[in-house]
């Protein structure tokens, strides 16, 4: 264990450490451009240069290697100077159009310049012109006037999208990052290059001159565009309404996960926040009453519906003649407050989470997983263990396709991503009084006799299990859409209205009682899974070998 | 002299004093306009105009009255409407009946009846005009009180205050000049002043009563209620009587405080500044204390000495625009200070000097 | 339907139960009265003295020798509602003083006139996001004639809200009748 | 350690002289300050109304809309969008003014443009004047210097809150006041006429 001192301060890193790593861990940032955790070390970039006692230059900090007794200094008179030097070539071709770049306000030249900039350039010649606004594939957007040559780009598709779409072309003043001829960048992680690119070069087409970035709030949330869970960033406009065409949420950003995701998020998940304002969303409840279409409602008429008809229709047909679909779409709290609920408030047996396997499901072997369902592990422990029958979606659509049942509640989306809505039409005809809890309009809204509008996982608060049991916390990054409430709070309503006990209102409250009821989430609150998740399987498997 | 004729005449000066008066009355809203504006180098009031003339914006005057007429009259919750109504009427009645004893010329002679220019030459007109001045108030105190709100009320207790305060000092600081004349009769007090002093000085008022004629004015102005001493009213700060009034009925208030400036100037002209007195003019003519004469016919002589008192009421009317547009408002407690502790022992030393003077000349 | 077209709709429809002088549209007598009428009115618009905030001090500017407000015969500051034309609102209106500006403004007697002086007055101004304190325009409280924007709003501007509330006035129909004040969406 | 000075209020107060307290010597200086006015201003008024210019007016007034009070040149006045030499607007919608406005009456909607060398341009540009505090803040940080603040124009009303909310269109066609020249514009009339 070399010992190194930065800055007088004093650590134990492991051998093999970098000094920008050993740096980090002392809380010092050394500027960096090139160097990215996620990527091998290319060195080129210069910026990171620090003073190492006894070598007779400056040396770069991301690919000096700790030896120990080192004494490294990074912020002296020769550090500083080194480093407006290298701003002015880094900027001798960059253009000024900061205006319309979408990086300002996030971008490290700009910060970097701020702090070491020498404000008054001494070049005297032109700067050359080179490709702007050149889109190189479906989501990324090439400004190679901006392009600084770090090639962390380069080392992304080579390294980690494994694509190789990317290369420096031309020599000298004149290299210039561009794609390969004939190639287009639209691998699966492709929105990660404009993550990884330090300056404008590489910029979100989808984001393109929709906001600022210094008018986005971030949250803190978990993708839930399959079972890997990632963990990510919402940015949300909420200071502006008249930028991003009027809508809230802006984009979504990886958050760094070394046990889920590390930097990386697939394009998939990335664009998926427009699902939560799209046009289709369900803005308010439809309820069809007796004799007459399917109509926009308030929530007293839609809850007083939801009461009525199912009190009727149970009152007539018993509950054996009932059953739920709750999909594994839902957050943990949501499973538990529908079992809550259903299962032991109103005793229905036949509550289903097991859906068939997604057709278009993907797999690779970075992040994407082919199980499109955020928590199916969550959704076995809550809906499935506890009772025996334990019946799948399958065989609950059969029944109602037979005719068996006559009340079934559809909690969440994820049927529309199994079965064609023809075949849905066909199974659910029979079902009499069909009460839907969706976030989307479809085909399921449409045969429903009460429709109530329910929040995406961007509205509301909660945690889900990944594929591999990690329980992570996603936080509310925006107002509900429209009318639409969170589940929890529905349902206990709809149990007032019942005489029944239900969760409670709260998604911490409720966790904390799923906690009190289910095993594998016992000890677990919402502050000790923190930011990054805690894997309560491992715990459990630790503690069994120990 | 017939009874027709003495009616007729009557009528005549009536119609004459009041138009002077009213007309007067009116041109002075013009004054304080553009007196004001020309002494803080303003413009004053020039944009409303009839077919293009704007004629320095005495059409204001014409634009005021007629939106005065048209807006709302407002009229509060009080149980006094009658005498809220009342109120305006009499404090404009009162000002203008007291001109009916202010002389404005010597007598002219029609058809060999001999008219004096003076609606009514009432021997006691001093306490003719003291008793009308002192009615009133009641125009102010009633206006306050039935307006029914506590800042109006408040208003017209002030006005009665003030009011009662310097009618003392208005009568006392007279009581020299009574001495002096030994008439209340105004025409008699004018004529009296139309002799010299040393030969050369006009007896006028002020001359002989320098500061009966500053205890007067002070009084006087003190009575119409204008700044300095415009406590009753207070308009930017503490809200006078006529708060709850609108329309032409705040205007009766406004044209009666100009009705009564103009009878303060005609008071101090008719008292100290030789009423209608022309200095050196007598009945038949200029007779200059150097000796030259210059003769005139009585018509010329009689309209120079109306000239003369209007343009000397002109003049009053004008200083106290002056001093109004001068002066800051007195603290309330200043004012009763002015008024009983300085102007009160003032006016009754004046007196009580005058009386000895007038004693010892008089043996 | 534009804001013209409703106008005159609900005027045509004013018109039918109007007295019979109105029934038959403008006569030679009623136009002539008007325009005596709003002549004298836009010539003597007597605005009540109050100010709420920094503009008061720029009306004071107007008011004062160099500008002159009572070139326009508005120099006859009110200190009471009763007596006066025109409110202007110059200044920030905070809550508390909200309340006190609508009751001025309803004890003035018709025909009155609200000129809203400057950003506070009109939405707020700075305190538009973030001042809890302050009413977002005085249009919510009462009927703006006429706004003026500016922060203060310089004496030109006031001169020239002021003709506007003229040219307002100028217009107006029918014996008194004001148009239909303008109120915010 | 010096003595600690204990300022009585009425210690800085003037005490008034006899013939100050006595009021009537000061009440006729007054007088004769504000008759000098009216005397002077009167004369001054009579010599002009029979033609005789003087240098000196009657009055400090600037008879407002015929005559104009000379602004300074770094008056911050109405704000105006500068144009390329083709006609189109400066602006690339960076949204700093946006940002900074303290009143937060800009709005600016981006769009792109096919023109790499533009690429973005504002697709509305609404400044509301009736929000708008004047502060010059937007000038500042404009890095094209698209928005300025030169166009001369104080006098801003309306008769409706909408009719206060200037659009691109209207920005874009003010002219600067050293174009302009003292002629007025009727940019108020138009507002009237809404």
């Amino acid at each position: 264990m070399p010992k190194v001192t930065i800055d007088d301060l004093t650590i134990d890193v492991p051998a093999g450490t970098t000094v920008i790593q050993a740096a980090e861990k002392l809380g010092i940032y050394i500027p960096r451009y090139c160097y990215h955790p996620g990527l091998s070390i290319a060195g080129s970039c210069r910026m990171c240069l620090v003073e190492i006692e006894k070598a007779p230059k400056l040396q770069i900090a991301c690919y000096t290697f700790v030896t120990e007794g080192m004494i490294v200094r990074t912020t002296t008179e020769k550090v500083i100077v080194a480093r407006q030097a290298i701003l002015e070539f880094l900027l001798a071709n960059h253009p000024l159009d900061c205006p319309v770049c979408d990086q300002a306000g996030e971008c490290k030249l700009q910060e970097f310049y701020m702090q070491f900039g020498q404000y008054d350039s001494t070049l005297l010649e032109n700067k050359l012109k080179k490709h702007k606004a050149m889109p190189i594939g479906p989501h990324i957007m090439l400004d190679s006037e901006r392009c600084i040559l770090c090639s962390r780009c380069v080392r992304f598709v080579d390294e980690v999208s494994k694509t190789h779409e990317l290369g420096i072309f031309n020599r000298g003043d004149h290299s210039e990052l561009l794609p390969v001829k004939g190639v287009t960048v639209d691998n699966p992680y492709s929105g990660c290059l404009a993550d990884v690119c330090p300056v404008g070069a590489l910029t979100d087409r989808d984001f393109r001159f929709k906001v600022r970035v210094w008018y986005l709030d971030k949250t803190e949330s978990v993708c839930h565009g399959c079972s890997r869970g990632c963990n990510i960033e919402i940015h949300a406009n909420r200071r502006r309404s008249h930028h991003n065409d009027g809508k809230l949420v802006a984009r979504l950003k990886p958050r760094f996960n070394g046990e889920v995701n590390g930097h990386w998020m697939c394009d998939a998940g990335r664009y998926s926040y427009k699902r939560f304002e799209s046009e289709d969303r369900l803005l308010q409840p439809l309820v069809r009453l007796t004799g007459k279409g399917q109509e926009k409602a308030d929530w007293t008429l839609a809850l007083s519906q939801v009461d009525e008809q199912v009190t009727h229709q149970i009152g007539r047909t018993g509950v054996a003649a009932a059953a739920v679909i709750a999909t594994p779409d839902l957050s943990n709290e949501e499973l538990y407050a529908v079992r809550r609920l259903f299962m032991q408030g109103m005793k229905i047996e036949k509550i289903a989470h097991r859906c068939p396997a997604d057709p278009n499901g993907v797999e690779d072997n970075l992040l994407r997983k082919s199980d499109t369902f955020a928590n199916t592990y969550g959704a076995g422990l809550i809906i499935g263990a506890p009772h025996t029958a334990d019946p799948t979606v399958e065989t609950i659509l059969e029944a109602a396709g037979a005719g068996k049942l006559k009340t079934l509640f559809i909690v969440g989306d994820g049927l529309l991503s199994r079965y064609s809505a023809d075949v849905l039409r066909e199974k659910l005809k029979n079902v009499e009084t069909l009460i839907t809890i969706q976030t989307h309009g479809s085909v399921l809204t449409e045969l429903a006799t009460v429709a109530l509008p329910m929040t995406t996982f961007a509205e509301t608060d909660g945690t889900i299990c990944n594929s591999e049991g990690r329980v992570q916390h996603f936080d509310q990054a925006i107002p509900p859409v429209g009318q639409s409430r969170p589940l929890l709070e529905m349902l206990v309503d709809l149990a007032n209205r019942w005489e029944l006990k239900a969760a409670p209102r709260l998604p911490e409250s409720c966790f904390a009682e799923l906690a009190g009821n289910v095993e594998y989430f016992s000890g677990l609150t919402y502050s000790k899974i923190g930011d990054a998740g805690v894997n309560p399987s491992r715990r459990s498997a630790a503690t069994a070998t120990a | 002299m017939s009874a027709g004729m003495e009616i007729g005449a009557a009528v005549g000066k009536t119609i004459f004093i009041v138009m002077f008066a009213l007309s007067l009355g009116g041109l002075l809203t013009w004054v304080e306009r553009k007196q004001s504006a020309v002494m803080q180098d303003r413009i004053g009031a020039n944009r409303a105009s009839i077919l293009g003339f704007r004629v320095w914006g005495l059409f204001h005057i014409i634009a005021d009255a007629v939106k005065m007429f048209t807006k709302e009259d407002f009229v509060p919750d009080t149980p006094h409407k009658f005498i809220h109504a009342l109120a305006p009427v009499l404090s404009i009645f009162f000002a203008l009946l007291s001109f009916a004893v202010i002389p404005f010329g010597s007598s002219i002679v029609i058809a060999g009846q001999s008219i004096g220019l003076q609606v009514a030459d009432v021997n006691v007109g001093i306490l003719f005009i003291f008793a009308m001045m002192s009615v009133a108030v009641y125009g102010v105190v009633l206006a306050g009180w039935s307006s029914n709100n506590n800042y109006s009320l408040l208003g017209g207790v002030r006005a009665t205050a003030q009011m009662i305060s310097y009618e003392i000092t208005f009568g006392l600081t007279l009581v020299g000049v009574i001495m002096i004349f030994q008439t209340l009769s105004l025409q008699e007090i004018v004529r009296a002043q139309g002799g010299l002093l040393f030969g050369f000085l006009p007896m006028w008022g002020v001359f002989l009563q320098p500061l009966g004629f500053l205890l007067f004015m002070t009084a006087a102005i003190a009575e119409t209620k204008r700044i300095p001493f415009d406590i009753p009213e207070g308009e930017s700060e503490i809200i006078g009587f006529f708060l709850e009034y609108s329309s032409m009925k705040f205007g009766m208030f406004m044209f009666a405080d100009f009705i009564e400036q103009i009878l303060v100037a005609s008071m101090v002209t008719t008292f100290f500044f030789g009423g209608w007195q022309v200095p050196y003019l007598g009945d038949g003519g200029f007779v200059f204390p150097w000796g030259s004469t210059i003769d005139m016919n009585t018509w010329l002589v009689e309209s120079l000495r109306v000239i003369s008192f209007v343009l000397k009421v002109s003049f009053f009317c004008w200083l106290q625009m002056l001093i109004r547009w001068t002066l800051p408002r007195f603290r309330f407690d200043q004012l009763m200070n002015l008024g009983w502790k300085i102007l009160l022992p003032l006016s009754l030393a004046n007196a009580l000097v005058t009386a000895i003077i007038v004693l010892w000349i008089g043996r | 339907m534009s804001k013209t077209q409703t106008e005159i709709k609900i005027r045509e429809k004013a018109e039918q139960t109007l007295p019979l002088e109105g029934r038959h549209g403008n006569n030679v007598i009623i136009t002539s009265v008007d325009k005596v009428l709003s002549w004298a009115r836009q010539s003597s618009v007597w605005p009540m003295s109050f100010g709420l905030a920094c503009c008061a001090i720029e009306m004071m500017a107007t008011a004062a020798g160099r500008f002159d407000i009572d070139r326009f015969g508005m120099g006859v500051m009110r200190a009471s509602p009763r007596q006066s034309d025109l409110m202007i609102v110059a200044g920030t209106v905070t809550m508390k003083m909200a309340l006190r500006v609508k009751k001025l403004y309803e004890q003035m007697p018709e025909p009155k006139y609200v000129l809203s002086m400057g950003s506070c007055a009109t939405c707020g101004g700075p305190y538009w996001k973030h001042g809890y304190h302050v009413l977002k325009g005085v249009d919510q409280i009462v009927p703006v004639d006429v706004y003026v924007a500016g922060c203060p709003p310089r004496p030109e501007a006031l001169l020239e809200g002021l003709m506007m509330i003229q040219e307002k006035i100028k217009r107006e129909e029918m014996l008194g009748k004001k148009l239909a004040p303008v109120m915010a969406a | 350690m010096g003595t600690v000075r204990v300022i009585n209020v009425s210690e800085r107060r003037r005490v008034l002289t006899f013939w100050e307290r006595i009021y009537l010597p000061e009440v006729w200086r007054g007088l004769v300050l504000t008759a000098r006015h009216f005397f002077v201003n009167l004369w001054r008024h009579t010599l002009r109304l029979f033609g005789v210019k003087s240098a000196l007016p009657g009055a400090a007034t600037y008879q407002y809309p015929e005559v104009r009070r000379p602004q300074s040149p770094r008056l911050r006045t109405l704000h105006r969008l500068a144009k390329r030499p083709d006609g189109t607007p400066r602006c690339v919608a960076c949204m700093m003014c946006e940002t900074v406005c303290p009143a937060f009456c800009i709005k600016i909607v981006a769009e792109e443009v096919d023109d790499p060398n533009i690429e973005k341009r504002p697709k509305s540009f609404d400044i509301d004047i009736g929000r708008c505090v004047f502060c010059g803040f937007c000038v500042e940080a404009c890095p094209e210097d698209a928005i300025r603040m030169d166009t001369g124009i104080t006098e801003i009303g309306a008769l409706s809150r909408e009719g206060m909310v200037l659009n691109i269109d209207t920005l874009l066609s003010l002219p600067p006041k050293s174009e302009r020249g003292d002629k007025p514009v009727d940019f108020l009339q138009q507002q009237l006429v809404q």
